[in-house]
């Protein structure tokens, strides 16, 4: 299935821009997902850490995605 | 009775401490954090602020909410800046009044600590030589 | 870079904010006390404070002068309030700037316990039934 | 000798005014003036305490006033 990825900060640069969409199959783990987006952009690995947020929270490694959910990327995040 | 805003124009002490001002409180404690003229020794430009605002939103609430419930907060302002802000310009304002005084330093102190680990806003850092994402490299 | 006040005029927050800014530091950390509606459950109707001000003034110094020595304040504003306070009404203000927040915390609540254990300033308590010298009395 | 004594908040209520005078035997101490003032108005005894200030600074109990100082009697503070 495709989703719809955000990317922010860091994140953002190493994508290549705000948005885009990655093919990932069904019942996907958020650990897989964070596997396919290192293997796909090796510099997430040089990061510090980084977490996925899906629909405007963050999740752990066992969840789940579904289609039409919305993965963000979030890399350290830096506010205040 | 809580106030949450992120916003690209400049944020304003006064007003903080105006939305948390209760009769009910005898302590308001309050948390300014500006942009400083250097990192390590290295003179900061001025910065960027990015944030991924509705989910900075829900963070901030959470924030807001664990004060109330373990501190008593009567009232909580917590506003963030995005965007572009020179050096001395403000980034973020937590506010926050309780019935006792020590409360509201421990409430506030817990509020601008877990800011800066949650709530997903991201600061660019410029130097004369060029650019960092802030804590993104370990 | 102290500013020690003691007036029976209102008290600003935001002028004791602006005096504390400092391009040199992050972290701003302020202390609003103010009449509370109420003491142990029985209502306050206004409040009296005296002051002894040169000692008070002395004292205070004494409480900025160790701000800056333990935790390298940069900036210091305290502002007392003298005669007769209505509900709601700001009795002090404690502003403080340091390189890094944690220190701005720490040194604003040492200046708060102190200048309540130290400086000669009383404050009457005005209830609808009468009125009394707070912690007078054992 | 006489000494000029000023009193702030309940200690004024206590001794009926901002302004006195008391005498002390030459080289009295802070102790001794404590004393004698709980003698004369045995209301301080019921503070929670009480200090006193010479030239505006607190002073201990053993320090020996001297002619022309200026005792100022501190009641529990409450301030902030």
């Amino acid at each position: 299935m495709k989703v719809k990825i955000l990317a922010f900060g860091i994140a953002k640069d190493i994508v290549g821009g705000k948005a885009g969409e990655m093919e990932f199959s069904e019942h996907a783990t958020i650990s897989q997902v964070k596997t396919a987006l290192s293997e796909k952009y090796p510099d997430f690995d040089k990061l510090a850490k980084f977490s996925i947020a899906v629909n405007e929270s963050y999740q752990d490694d066992a969840y789940v995605i579904s289609e039409g959910d919305e993965l963000v990327i979030i890399p350290p995040v830096s506010g205040g | 009775m809580i106030d949450i805003t992120i916003s690209s124009k400049p944020l304003s002490v006064s007003q903080c401490y105006d939305y948390v001002h209760d009769q009910r409180a005898g302590g308001n404690a309050l948390f300014v954090g500006t942009v400083r003229d250097q990192t390590q020794g290295k003179a900061v430009v001025r910065l960027d602020f990015e944030a991924y605002k509705p989910m900075a939103i829900k963070e901030m609430q959470k924030i807001a909410d664990t004060m109330v419930e373990r501190w008593s907060a009567l009232k909580i302002s917590i506003h963030h800046r995005t965007g572009t802000l020179e050096l001395g310009d403000i980034a973020v304002i937590i506010a926050v009044c309780t019935p006792h005084r020590k409360a509201s330093f421990d409430a506030c102190q817990y509020a601008i600590d877990t800011l800066k680990e949650t709530v997903p806003i991201w600061k660019k850092e410029y130097f004369e030589d060029g650019a960092v994402w802030v804590a993104a490299h370990p």
